[in-house]
């Protein structure tokens, strides 16, 4: 900080027109104070293609009950077997590409999802700007305010927010430094920390600024589970963060998301664990953050500013990628397109082998539902299924940790191998 | 922020040393057979007088600052003060580490010498970055670096 | 003085002393001319241990049939379910950490595995200075001296080397330029170049500098098989250098290295495939050549020169990282070593399940020698152990390409599972 801070006496870069308030939130009122970002904010309504990423625009009719007229790509149809290993759960119903920020609020309303399962107020967390709606709530008390959020049904949270995340969920309106406002976030940190011999652990007093360019993402882009009655959002990391300790933790716990439709295994469902799988690889020891690549500094006019169209760096790779990296963009991108189709052409095995014990096990059940082997046999596809979606739905398909993703997928197929061999008991008949 | 006061008073001993080393006799030698006279003037050819240095030369030499920035540019603290502090200290502890051969290879910064370069990145664009540097605050401490994003805007050596 | 001689140095980089001609194989007459090198050259006799890599002398009492003083840790003690995976070949009976140059042609010499196998003349190509002879045997013909070299038995070859790999062998005396002088070598990068289309390539003509320092390498750290009755010896890279390239390639070849004893299967060993992954990673990609690493460049006065004393680069971290890498020492140990952690965790999840295969084989064919799936999951098993010999005999533990090795892993898991299902036919029983 003493580097670059202040010397120049009065750094203020920008020309305050309004005042926030701790919760103003709507982002246009910031966007008099600071029009480049808002600008850039209001582009992640772009919707473009990559080779593993991106999103793409699929026109619809608006209908009474849902008003889009875009949708991004179904990943069902992209890949039907994703509805098997699903089977019996929301997801089977509805997946598709995410896309930009700008989109998260009516894509979680609208998303068939909705309709097949009642959900709670708990989704509402990562998909609008809701720091003013639980200060309100708890009366001041962010951790109240949350409590409220989660224990009520979705439909009703809805009415609660208005815009999708904004600038007050991630600024201080003060100073503009990054903040966390998302309690499960601060709990699942202090929690992932206590494992490692630090307590009580506060990212707003502890982390780096550094960090915070990371860690404000992570508050979403993490893997997530609704706990006991009061469906608080919980993040699984008193094990860690990897994959496997995340495992670990729901063994003992003996968290389910469904039961499996096909083989009745009491299953999980990994989501976007692009904070716990980046923390994997070589660009976060090496202290890279997520705004560096999909925020990246952008020079418009005299000032350097933080492109808020976060969006894909394969879109934006001079900027992302070649300040640090002096190849060629395309080599770049070739480097990328590597790592991506080898974590996708293994993910695509190991899906084939956990549907294949999935059947299995049916098979099994259909013979002989009093065979002991069978509820082994269960667990091993629970434990498959989860290493395997977890790589599957992580949004960089391997890129964020490279050798860290092929990993898990290879444990992915372990435990089906030790699934398929239990339930056949001994070789040679 | 370190004050250049306090960064000269920390180079005092290594002042000390230049004038001990010359009136003795070996620091001395090695500042006048590598025209250590020469590292207190502005060209980059003064550095380069010490081989080791030749490779950051040329590498500066094809740098995207040739033309806006010598060595001492980046490398020197621009208040009068601390450039002669910082100019000494670093002359003597290069012409030791010179003469003695111990030093690593690849050379690395010293942690006090990248403050010292950081603040000139800033000294030159300061009004550019005064956005990004908006966000510095005593509880995140870990500023954002220039040099972890722009390490080769001097000399690419790789 | 120091400084003084610095500054002369750099006038006259080598004072030659000695005429070199084209064969001058003892590397003590090319020292006269070059003694920086060849100082460092001889220090390959150095034995220190890293974390996953260098060497440790084991003391030993020298005796008529094996004069060595000392030899590295064997690896069959360290992880005696090696022998189970090579059963019934010559190196479940002896196989050490290898160690530096210096020893290449003893410990050939010496090795338990000359005992219980007659071995090829094939053998010395990569563990001595071969270049004068092949030229001496083949009256001037390089191929045809490599010929004579390969059809004889190996004690008989012995006899015509003196040296382990020395200065001719990567060098024209003339120029000091790198040159390749393996057949094999020659006719491997022929046949993998046609794969991608390129015609009749010759490494010495068409080859980069920058490729070289990487190609005088790949003429030994590479996975290769005695083709024919001549016993020629050959790299299988007419499908490519992958791991899965080779093996399809040996999977239509359909040669064979020895008949498992426990299974029957017939089985494949891979050998240091050190110049094929490093090929699938990062770092070859961004064009870092094996010198860069192993031989980096050291100051001696004024001059660079290449540090002679080929070692693990953890040895000397500074010199072989530092120069592209800015994070400290430390840092870079525990990067290598998270990726060699992974590496060796898995590797050793991949034997326990290919050894349960080879047990599972032969317990049915003890049950049922004429069960007709035993002979697909013997190719399985084939296949598995393959992909895991080719990850568990490279050398840097998965450090040359991260992501390829785990994805290597993977696949062998795969390839077990599908023995072991095949072998059980269908589950619930
Ligand atoms: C070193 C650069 C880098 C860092 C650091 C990084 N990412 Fe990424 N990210 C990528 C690349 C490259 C992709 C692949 C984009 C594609 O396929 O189009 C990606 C993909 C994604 C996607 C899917 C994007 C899409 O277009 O569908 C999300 C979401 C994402 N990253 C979030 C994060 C989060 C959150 C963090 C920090 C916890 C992070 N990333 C850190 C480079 C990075
Ligand atoms: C409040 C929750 C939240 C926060 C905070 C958040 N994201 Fe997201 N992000 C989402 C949701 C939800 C989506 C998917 C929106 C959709 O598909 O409708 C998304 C989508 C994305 C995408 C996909 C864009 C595409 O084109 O596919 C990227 C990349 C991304 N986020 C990166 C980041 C980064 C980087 C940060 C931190 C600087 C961040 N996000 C912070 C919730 C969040
Ligand atoms: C911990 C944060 C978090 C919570 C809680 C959360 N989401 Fe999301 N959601 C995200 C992020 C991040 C994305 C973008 C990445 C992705 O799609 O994988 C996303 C994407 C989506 C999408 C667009 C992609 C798709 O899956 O079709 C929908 C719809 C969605 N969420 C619905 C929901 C619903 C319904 C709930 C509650 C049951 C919920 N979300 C709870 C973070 C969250
Ligand atoms: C998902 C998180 C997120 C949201 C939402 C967000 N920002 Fe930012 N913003 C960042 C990050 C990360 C930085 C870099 C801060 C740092 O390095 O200290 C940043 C930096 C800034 C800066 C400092 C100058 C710069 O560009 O680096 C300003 C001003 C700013 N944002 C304004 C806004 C405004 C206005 C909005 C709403 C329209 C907004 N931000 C929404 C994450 C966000
Ligand atoms: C702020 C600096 C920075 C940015 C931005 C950055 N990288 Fe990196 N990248 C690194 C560092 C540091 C490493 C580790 C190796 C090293 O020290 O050079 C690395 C390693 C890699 C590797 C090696 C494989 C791996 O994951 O371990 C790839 C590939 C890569 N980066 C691609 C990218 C791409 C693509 C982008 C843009 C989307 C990107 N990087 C953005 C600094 C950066
Ligand atoms: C007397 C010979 C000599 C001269 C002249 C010289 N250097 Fe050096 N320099 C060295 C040696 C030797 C080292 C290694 C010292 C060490 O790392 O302890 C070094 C190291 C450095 C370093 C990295 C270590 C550190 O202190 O941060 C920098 C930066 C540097 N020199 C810059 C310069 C600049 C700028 C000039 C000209 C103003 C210059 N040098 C002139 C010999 C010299
Ligand atoms: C535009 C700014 C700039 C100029 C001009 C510049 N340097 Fe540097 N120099 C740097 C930076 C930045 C570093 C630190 C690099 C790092 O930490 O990765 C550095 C580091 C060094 C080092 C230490 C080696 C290392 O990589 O840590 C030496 C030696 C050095 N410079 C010498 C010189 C010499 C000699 C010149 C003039 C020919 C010169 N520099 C010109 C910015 C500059
Ligand atoms: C003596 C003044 C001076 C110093 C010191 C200096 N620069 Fe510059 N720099 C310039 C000028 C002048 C330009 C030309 C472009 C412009 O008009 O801004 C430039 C251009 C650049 C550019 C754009 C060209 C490129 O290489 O991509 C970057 C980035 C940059 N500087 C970063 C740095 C960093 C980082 C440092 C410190 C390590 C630094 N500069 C030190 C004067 C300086
Ligand atoms: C996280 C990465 C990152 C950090 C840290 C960073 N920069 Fe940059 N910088 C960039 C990127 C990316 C660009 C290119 C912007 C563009 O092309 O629009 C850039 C551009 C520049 C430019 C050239 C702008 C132009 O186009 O003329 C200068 C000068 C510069 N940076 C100086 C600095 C200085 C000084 C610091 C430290 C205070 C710094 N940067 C820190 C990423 C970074
Ligand atoms: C980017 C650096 C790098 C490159 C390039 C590289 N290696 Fe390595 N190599 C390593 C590291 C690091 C290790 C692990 C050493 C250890 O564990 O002690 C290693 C290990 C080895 C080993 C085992 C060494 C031992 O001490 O037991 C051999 C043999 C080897 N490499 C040969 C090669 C060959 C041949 C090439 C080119 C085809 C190559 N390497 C390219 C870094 C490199
Ligand atoms: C003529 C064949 C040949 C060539 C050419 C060759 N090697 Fe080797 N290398 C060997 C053999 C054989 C051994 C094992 C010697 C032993 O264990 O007795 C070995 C061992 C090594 C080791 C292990 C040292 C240790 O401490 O464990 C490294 C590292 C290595 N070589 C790297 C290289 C590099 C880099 C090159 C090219 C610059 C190269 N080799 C060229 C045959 C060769
Ligand atoms: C294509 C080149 C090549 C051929 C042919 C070759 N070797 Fe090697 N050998 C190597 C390399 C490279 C090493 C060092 C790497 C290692 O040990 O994995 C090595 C290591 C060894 C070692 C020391 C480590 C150990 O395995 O105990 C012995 C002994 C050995 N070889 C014996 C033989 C014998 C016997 C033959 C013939 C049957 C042979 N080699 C053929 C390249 C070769
Ligand atoms: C296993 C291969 C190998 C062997 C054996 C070998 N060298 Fe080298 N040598 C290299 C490589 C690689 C380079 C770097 C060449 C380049 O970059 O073009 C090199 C470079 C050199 C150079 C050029 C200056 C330098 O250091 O970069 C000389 C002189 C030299 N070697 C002498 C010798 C002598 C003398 C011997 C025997 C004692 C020898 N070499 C044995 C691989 C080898
Ligand atoms: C001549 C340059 C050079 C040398 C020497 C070098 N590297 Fe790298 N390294 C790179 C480049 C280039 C990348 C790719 C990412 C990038 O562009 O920074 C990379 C990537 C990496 C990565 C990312 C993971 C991967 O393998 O994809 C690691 C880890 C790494 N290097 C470690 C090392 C270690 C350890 C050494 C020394 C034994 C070493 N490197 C020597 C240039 C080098
Ligand atoms: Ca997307
Ligand atoms: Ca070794």
């Amino acid at each position: 900080s003493d580097v670059t801070r202040k010397q120049d006496d009065a750094l203020n870069p920008f020309y305050r027109v309004v005042e926030l308030a701790d919760t103003t939130t709507d982002p246009a009122i910031w966007g008099k104070n600071f029009p480049i970002q808002y600008d850039a904010y209001l582009r992640t309504v772009d919707m473009v293609r990559t080779r593993y990423g991106g999103s793409e625009a699929e026109p619809r009719t608006p209908t009474a009950s849902d008003p889009r007229d875009t949708v991004s790509r179904s990943r069902l149809d992209a890949n039907p077997r994703l509805r098997q290993m699903w089977a019996g759960y929301a997801f089977a119903k509805d997946f598709r590409e995410e896309r930009g920020h700008a989109f998260m609020l009516t894509d979680q309303e609208f998303t068939e999802r909705q309709q097949v399962a009642k959900q709670p107020g708990t989704c509402i967390n990562c998909h609008a700007s809701t720091y003013a709606a639980m200060i309100r709530l708890g009366n001041g008390d962010l951790t109240k305010g949350f409590e409220v959020l989660n224990s009520k049904p979705y439909f009703e949270t809805r009415k609660e927010v208005t815009h999708p995340v904004s600038c007050v969920d991630c600024h201080d309106p003060k100073t503009m430094q990054l903040r966390i406002t998302r309690p499960a976030f601060m709990e699942g940190m202090r929690a992932y920390k206590a494992s490692l011999g630090v307590k009580d652990y506060d990212p707003n007093r502890d982390a780096t600024r550094q960090e915070m360019r990371s860690y404000v993402c992570g508050q979403c882009h993490v893997e997530y589970y609704f706990k006991g009655p009061e469906k608080r959002l919980t993040f699984p990391w008193a094990n860690g963060l990897a994959a496997d300790s995340i495992l670990t933790f729901y063994q003992k716990d003996g968290h389910k998301d469904w039961t499996h439709a096909v083989s009745g295994a009491p299953v999980l469902k990994a989501q976007h664990p692009e904070f716990e799988m980046y923390n994997q690889g070589t660009h976060a020891r090496a202290a890279v953050a997520c705004a560096d690549c999909h925020m990246p500094y952008t020079r418009v006019g005299a000032m350097k500013v933080s492109d808020h169209h976060v969006r894909s760096p394969m879109l934006n790779i001079n900027r992302a990628c070649q300040t640090c990296h002096k190849a060629s963009e395309d080599e770049m991108r070739a480097r990328v397109e590597t790592i991506q189709s080898r974590t996708h052409t293994m993910a695509a095995v190991a899906m084939d082998a956990v549907l294949e014990l999935t059947n299995d096990i049916a098979a099994a059940v259909r013979a002989d539902s009093t065979l002991p082997a069978i509820a082994r046999a269960r667990d091993a596809q629970r434990q498959a299924q989860f290493l395997l979606d977890f790589v599957e739905s992580e949004n960089s398909m391997g890129f964020h940790a490279p050798q860290e993703a092929m990993r898990v997928l290879a444990l992915s197929i372990e435990h089906t191998r030790r699934g398929q061999t239990l339930l056949r008991g001994g070789p040679a008949r | 922020m370190v004050s250049p006061w306090r960064a000269g008073l920390g180079a005092l001993p290594a002042i000390a040393a230049v004038v001990l080393g010359l009136s003795v006799g070996l620091g001395g030698y090695t500042f006048f057979v590598a025209r250590g006279a020469s590292y207190l003037r502005n060209d980059p050819a003064a550095c380069a007088n010490c081989h080791v240095m030749g490779e950051h030369l040329s590498a500066w030499e094809k740098s995207s600052h040739r033309a806006v920035a010598t060595c001492n540019d980046c490398h020197v603290p621009h208040d009068l003060v601390g450039k002669y502090l910082t100019k000494l200290s670093q002359g003597a502890r290069h012409s030791w580490a010179f003469t003695s051969g111990r030093f690593p290879d690849p050379l690395r910064i010293t942690a006090t010498d990248r403050r010292v370069v950081e603040r000139n990145c800033v000294r030159c664009h300061s009004a550019l970055t005064a956005t990004m540097r908006s966000t510095d605050d005593r509880h995140h401490p870990a500023t954002d670096s220039c040099v972890r994003c722009h390490a080769s805007v001097g000399h690419w050596v790789r």
